[in-house]
Parts: structure tokens; C-alpha cells; sequence
């Protein structure tokens, strides 16, 4: 019944949305820069000129993966630092301007920690709230909108809900009024089609590792033109905006990852689309059982369901029993002990929350690691159920 | 995973779930602050507790530590098993993560509640909880 | 006559200063990180718990490299970064006991450009000059301590001239005096004892692809109880300080090829010395050459020659067409068309130091290598130098 991926093993995998494995493919790319062709990019011989090449090809890959040009990637350390780039980069960067950030309540805390920081620097950040299903109003966006405004960072696609924001119509806002548009990608590439021209954004971030690449790589887009504080100093590596050593086969993997990640994206789209509707369905037949997020709006990887009376973790772990790896938004499995921020954003109350599982789909994932985990899930929740004062008696049996 | 064989096992197969319909005693208490809910059922024959029992709501910490928190004091005096504190569940659960301990306190003050609850309906004054109770 | 490395292939790499390739045993250790277990270290399943596992035998293989606590190694993506967190997070974060900071003119431009950076936040820098053999002087140190210095930062071995500086005696002035001591010991670690007790220092940076580990890794050494900003803001990771998805393959390579740079340091470094010895007699064989950083205080693996009447860059291309790659600090092979700052600080004029040949031994080289470049760099410096108007008729013969 089980799946025996070559990469996850007898795992069935279902986190996707937390990290891929690196495709072999990409892997196969990326060796023999580790060892044969391993000279330092800035160095003037030719073992270094193989490196040089590898970098402007993998820079290629990542611009035309997202209607970009190559001088508008600059390759980081993943999507934490790219968030963080381009957030204190711009706010500093054009504090004469103005000193006021908007941002969504449902960011990726490499957004949201990094807003609340640049709050204790002196700016001042709106958080605009989201409707039920996870989505920010573009009227709030134009309501929030201030004469000293010069950022504006929305994600793409919510990695906890899977929610696509409606960021083409928050792009035109921001333009129009000559604000800096921010957007984190990083889920959405692969899933969905991400064009720097149609989503209207100055800058837009993205982690390798979402997409069957790499750990420890990813990029930021900047728009040429773009008034922005350089990441760090030292080197004259990404036109002096980014020092440091490049990793090469990191970068390459990236290249090699997102080029493939576009090719197949949508067929990889139905696939995941087919088996999200299969997977949902049953579990929608479990009562009180609430989905969350957008009904149609939302990543074709991403299923987000809440079970009442029972706790996230605890469904967790007993799926680990089973083999299968997922992910909650209960506070249990938070260090801050709070549950996301992103449930509670779209009006779920505390307790409620409590009980979701977030199951992302990949592309090794069968309609049998599908059939698999409904057939494991169902028993597991009844058992929770049973245990949970919270229960009421109907659902007991 | 993060937690002990013990943990999985009491999670896994806890020992004692399920509602009582007869207490002498039940005690709920919940941490405002994680949304989790416990709540014990003692059976109590001549001071000591015949049968225990619990249901909960909350992580794999909390369910292990209700499983082997009503192992413990099942057998013991009222005045035994007050003095079964959350370090001993979590010791006979072969340690708790850090960031769990919190969830074994929950297993000694439903404990606690569920005694000073059948106290009260015998007339008794309640036992004060020390207050270093961690 | 021509060495033929499994990694270098036939050419003869002596640019291990630069980077190096990353060692097949330490690939090996890496691979299973991308594909099988490639769990986020963060989820909470068993596929995830491996590479929390393997975080944490890498942290305690840095740590043990350096005599550090565990707690005290945050990795990180390369040197680069590691100077700029440490530079910029002490300097920020103890902005209200002074803004004075002390370093040399002869640090990598990662540390160099940072301070450049802070004195337009602000900050004071005092940059103390070098003898001739490119080493800091104590008593500067001592004479340049000011009542408002709170961060001194000098660099362990330079990476230019492989002069090592005088880190303990420097620690011990920061310490009696409570100011945070930060050493860059990118060029240092694989070459020479480092132990964070014995150089008194607090913080210390570490890059992997220096010693035969991966590119876009490196680390930061954090005495406990240093006062430092948070460097990234997002997810948990690192204890909180440097937020983002672990590199987890990264980390695991960089691990492994610090305990096996350890393990083998004293074999290495006498490895290195010889070579080393006989590469410079046969240099300074060739008249009007000299030695540029110090004769003995210097990294075993590091010889740095300046040819009078020529320049750098043309010696480079020459031995690149007999696959020899080096390195130079002439102008002509840097963006800013300014020949290297540390030969300039150790008192080289300008055209002069025009004429530097840097070669850095590696562990793969032999003597075949050394008399190799030895026989051919003769004539081509030759060649040079007859091409040049500045060279004396005796030399042109
Ligand atoms: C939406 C979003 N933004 C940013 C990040 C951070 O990326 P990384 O962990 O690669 O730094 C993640 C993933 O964790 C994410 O899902
Ligand atoms: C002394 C020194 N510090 C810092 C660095 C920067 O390291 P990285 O390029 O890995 O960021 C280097 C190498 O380039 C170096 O030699
Ligand atoms: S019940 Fe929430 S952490 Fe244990
Ligand atoms: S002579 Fe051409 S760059 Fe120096």
C-alpha cells in the first residue's frame, strides 16, 4: 500500500511545503563542481572560468524561470536571507523617503520578524489583516496606503494555507503610487506561474530547497533601478551587492532545480491538483473536520484541514508511527507555544487551531500514498477523539 | 522523533483513558497559554485511590503524562499521591523534552484539583499547593 | 613532469588560498543529506530527526576543531557572512557603550568594507598599520584603545601574504580591557592550531571551502555571553540568531573537513613547509624577487613573491596557458584597479607591488608540482621583464 520512493523511502512524505529532497537530477548537475571544477569564480585561470560560466548559466535558468532579466538575480543563502534583503534593504535604503512598511498579518516569519525588528529600528509597519479564507483585500491595501509608504511586502502563496494573494492587483497599487513591492515566492515557484512583469513587483524572493534543490541557496529579484541597501560587504561577488564566496554547486542546483521545477509545471500542477482533491475529499468525510485556506485560490500542492477537539501534534505523531511525515500549526509543536499565526489571522479561535494538519504534496507522491494516509487517519483521529475531554458525545462511537 | 521510547509507548498505548461515571473525585485544569485540557477521575476507597482515569486534549507530552501520572497513583494514600510530583512522571517517562515539562505539571495539578475535589465533597479543607510546585 | 590530481586534473593548482576543492571524502559524507534524509531539521518526524542529528555532530566537530562549546558555533553561508555578523551584530548591539572600533589596514575586504560601511552609520574605525612583514603591533593596539572602543577585530593569518598575527597578545589587551575581541580565522584554520581559549578571543570566522569542505558554509564563533544582534530574522534556527532553513548537506561537509583538517594539521603543515621551502629557494633564485609577508610568522602553505619590472596579471595568464593557477595582487586583476592593500600597508610602492605572485599550497600538491612551476615560471618572468621598460639591462639578458 505504501510508496517506496527512491527519496523518501518508506516514508510518505507530505511536508513538502517544509523542505524537498534534492531531485538526483539536480544532484547529478551540481557534483562536479564540488570536486573537478571547483575554482573560485573570481579567480583569473580557467579551472575558475568553468566556475564563472556555471554561475551565469544557473543566473540564466533562475531570470527566465520568472520572466526576469540576469542582472535582476542576485543568488543568496536561501529564502530567510532573501526576505530579510529585501526588506531592510529597501526600508533603509529609502528611510529619507518615508519611513512607513506594509505587510500581511500572514507572512512567513522571515517577513513578519523582520518587519517587527525594523518596527524597534523606528519605522512603522501596518499588518493588514486577512479575510476568512486567508486573503488580503486589496482596499485594505490602498486604505493602508500613507503618504510616507515605501514598502509593501505581500507573499505569493501562504506556506501554512497554501492562499494565493491577489498580488498582480497589489503590484499595479504600489506602482501607481511609486512604492516598493516585495513579494516571497518562495512556495509559489514550481506551483504556480510566477512572472516578475504580470505580478508587478520589484522584488521577489525564493529558497531552492522548495523546489527539489538545494538547501542553503536561493535568490532575490531586484528591479533594476531599485534604491536598495547592499546585503553584505566584502568581495565584489553579485555586483558588489552580496559578497561572499559564491557556492557554486548550491547555485548550480538552483539552476538546475528551478529550470526543471518550470518545464514541468504543469503537468506537476494536475498532478498534484488530482491527487489534492482525492486527499481532501477524504478527509472532508471525517466530521467536524474544516478546511483552511482558500477553497480554489490555493497552492495545487497544499491541503490544510483542522479536526476539531483533538491536537495537532498528537495526529502528528501518530502518523509518524504510520510513516507518514506532515506538518500542524499547533502550538505544541511551536517553540513560542502559540499556534500559527496564519489560523488565527483567518478568525480560526485558539483551540480550534489547535487541531490542524497541513499536508503538502510533491511530486513522488502517488494515489496510493493518498489511499494510504486516509486509510491511517481516519482510526487515528477516533482515537484522539476518544481520549479528548473536548469530544462531544456523538463523535465518541 | 523527540521523545523518549517511554513517551511513545504511554502515547502510543496510553494506560487508564476514558470517562467515570461513579469519581469520587475529578479535577479538570487547562494551560490558557497552549489551549490544552485534562481532566482526571479518581475512584477512592478508604483513602486510597482505587482507580484513576483521564481524558485529554493536548500533545503526545500531555497524553503520556496523563497515561503515567494515573499509573503512579493508582494504589496510593490520598497523602502519597499528592506528593506525586510532575519531575516524577516525567522521570518514569524517561525525561520529557524541556519545552514539555510544562505539560507533566498539568498531569500533577489535575491530580491535585481531583483529591482537593473529593476533599470537599467529604467536607475536608483543601490541600495548599506549594508554591514552587514545578 | 606535471601532476595528475584526481581533482585538479593536470592542472597544478596553487591557489588553496582562493578556495579549494571540496574533498571526495567529504562529498561522500554529504550526499545522503540531499536525497534520503533531507528532512527540515526543524519538522518533527523521524526523517526529520536525522538531519537534526546531523546538525548536531557537525556543530560539535567545529566546536571541538576550535575548543569551543557547542552552544557557542552558529553556522552560517561562508566567511563573508560570519565577518559581517560578527562586526555589525557586536558593533550595533553595544552601540551605547561606544562607537569606536579598532582593526588593521590589512584585513579581507569582508571585514574591511564592513568597517568602511559602519563609519557612514556613524561608527569611529581606526585602522592600525603593519610593519613590513604585514604584522599589527601590539603597543598600536594598545596606543589606539580609546575609552569609547568597544570591538576590535584582527585577523588571524592574512590571506594574502600568510602573515600570522599576534592574537593572543592582542585577546588579552581587548579582555583586560572589556572590549569584544572578533579574529578572522578563515586563512588559519587547517594550517595552524586554532583554540578559541588560547587566542582569547570572543568571536571568530570560519569559512568551509578554505579547508576542503563545501562553498556557502561557514561558521561563527560566539563566546557565550556576548552581547550581539540577532543577524537574520525568520524561523528558530540557529538559537535564533541567524534565522533560515539549515544547509544541512553543507554543514555535514563542513564538519567533516574541519575534523579531518584537524586530525591531519601537524602531518599537513609539515607537508606544507617542505614544499613550501623548496618553491621559495628556487623563486628567489630569480633576481630582483622578493618576499612579501613575514619569513617565519606565516601560514605553511603560503608563499608570496613580488617580481620587480612586471606585472602580476600577465604573469598569471602566462602560467595559466601551462596550467598553473595562482593569484596576484596587482591592480590590473582587481575591479578597483588598486594593487592589494596589504602590500601597500607593508610599505611595497605601488608599482612594485604590481609585480606579486601569490601561490598557496594545498594538500594534493607535490614536489613534482613545485619543480614543475619552478621551471616554468623562470622563463617567463624572463620573458616579462624583457618585454618591460622598467627593467635594468642586466636583467634583460
Ligand atoms: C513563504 C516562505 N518564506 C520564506 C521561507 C524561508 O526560506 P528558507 O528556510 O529557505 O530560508 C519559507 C520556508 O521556510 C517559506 O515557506
Ligand atoms: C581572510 C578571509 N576572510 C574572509 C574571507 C571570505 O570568505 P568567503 O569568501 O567564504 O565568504 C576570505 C576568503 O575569501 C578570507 O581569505
Ligand atoms: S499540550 Fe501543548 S505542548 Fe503539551
Ligand atoms: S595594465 Fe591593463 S589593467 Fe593594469
Amino acid at each position: 500500500m505504501k510508496n517506496n520512493n527512491k527519496n523518501t523511502g518508506n516514508t510518505v512524505y507530505l511536508d513538502h511545503a517544509a523542505t524537498t529532497f534534492t531531485d538526483p537530477v539536480v544532484l547529478e548537475t551540481m557534483l562536479p563542481y564540488f570536486t573537478e571544477n571547483f575554482g573560485n569564480p573570481s579567480s583569473p585561470y580557467n579551472i575558475a572560468h568553468i566556475s564563472r560560466e556555471a554561475l551565469d548559466k544557473a543566473r540564466q535558468q533562475v531570470a527566465d524561470a520568472i520572466n526576469a532579466d540576469t542582472e535582476e538575480i542576485y543568488f543568496t543563502s536561501g529564502g530567510t536571507e532573501s526576505d530579510n534583503w529585501a526588506i531592510k534593504g529597501v526600508a533603509f535604503a529609502n528611510r529619507k523617503r518615508g519611513n512607513h512598511i506594509i505587510t500581511s498579518a500572514i507572512e512567513h516569519h522571515a517577513v513578519l520578524h523582520t518587519c517587527q525588528w525594523l518596527e524597534k529600528q523606528g519605522f512603522e509597519v501596518t499588518y493588514l489583516p486577512v479575510d476568512k479564507y486567508g486573503q488580503v483585500r486589496t482596499e485594505d491595501v490602498k486604505r493602508a496606503i500613507r503618504g510616507d509608504t515605501i514598502l509593501i511586502s505581500v507573499m505569493l502563496a501562504n506556506n501554512e494555507i497554501g492562499t494565493i494573494q491577489p498580488i498582480p492587483e497589489i503590484g499595479r497599487i504600489a506602482r501607481k503610487k511609486g512604492i516598493y513591492f516585495h513579494t516571497d515566492a518562495v512556495q509559489g515557484i514550481g506551483q504556480i506561474p510566477v512572472d516578475v512583469e504580470a505580478l508587478n513587483v520589484d522584488l521577489l524572493s525564493l529558497s531552492s530547497h522548495k523546489f527539489y534543490g538545494p538547501k542553503g541557496v536561493g535568490a532575490l529579484y531586484i528591479k533594476k533601478g531599485s534604491r536598495i541597501d547592499n546585503h553584505s560587504h566584502g568581495g565584489a561577488q553579485e555586483k558588489k551587492k552580496r559578497a561572499g564566496t559564491e557556492n557554486v554547486p548550491g547555485i548550480v542546483g538552483m539552476g538546475a532545480a528551478i529550470e526543471q521545477a518550470i518545464s514541468q509545471l504543469e503537468e506537476h500542477a494536475a498532478h498534484m491538483k488530482k491527487l489534492r482533491t482525492r486527499l481532501l475529499e477524504g478527509l472532508l468525510q471525517i466530521p467536524a473536520t474544516h478546511l483552511a485556506g482558500h477553497p480554489e485560490k490555493r497552492l495545487p500542492n497544499n491541503v490544510n484541514v483542522i479536526f476539531e477537539y483533538i491536537e495537532g501534534e498528537s495526529i502528528l505523531l501518530m502518523l509518524n508511527s504510520f510513516s507518514i511525515a506532515a506538518s500542524t500549526g499547533s502550538a505544541c509543536t511551536s517553540a513560542s507555544l502559540e499556534p500559527s499565526h496564519v489560523l488565527i489571522a483567518c478568525g480560526f479561535p485558539h483551540e480550534i487551531a489547535h487541531g490542524s494538519l497541513r499536508l503538502t504534496l510533491g511530486k513522488e507522491n502517488t494515489e496510493d500514498d493518498v489511499d494510504y494516509v486516509l486509510q491511517i487517519i481516519e482510526p487515528i483521529i477516533k482515537r484522539l477523539r476518544a481520549m479528548s475531554p473536548m469530544t462531544p458525545e456523538e463523535l465518541r462511537k | 522523533m523527540m521523545y523518549s521510547e517511554k513517551v511513545m509507548e504511554h502515547f502510543m498505548n496510553p494506560h487508564n483513558v476514558g470517562e467515570m461515571e461513579d469519581a469520587d473525585g475529578v479535577g479538570e485544569v487547562g494551560n490558557p497559554q497552549c489551549g490544552d485540557i485534562m481532566r482526571i477521575y479518581l475512584k477512592i476507597e478508604d483513602n486510597v485511590i482505587a482507580d484513576a482515569k483521564f481524558m485529554t486534549f493536548g500533545c503526545g507530552a500531555a497524553i503520556a503524562s496523563s497515561s503515567m501520572a494515573t499509573e503512579l497513583i493508582k494504589g496510593k494514600t490520598l497523602e502519597q499521591a499528592w506528593k506525586v510530583t510532575n519531575k516524577a512522571v516525567a522521570e518514569a517517562l524517561e525525561g520529557l523534552p524541556p519545552v514539555k515539562m510544562h505539560c507533566s505539571v498539568l498531569a500533577e495539578e489535575g491530580i491535585h484539583k481531583a483529591i482537593n475535589d473529593y476533599r470537599e465533597k467529604q467536607g475536608l479543607k483543601p490541600l495548599e499547593e506549594k508554591p514552587d510546585a514545578e
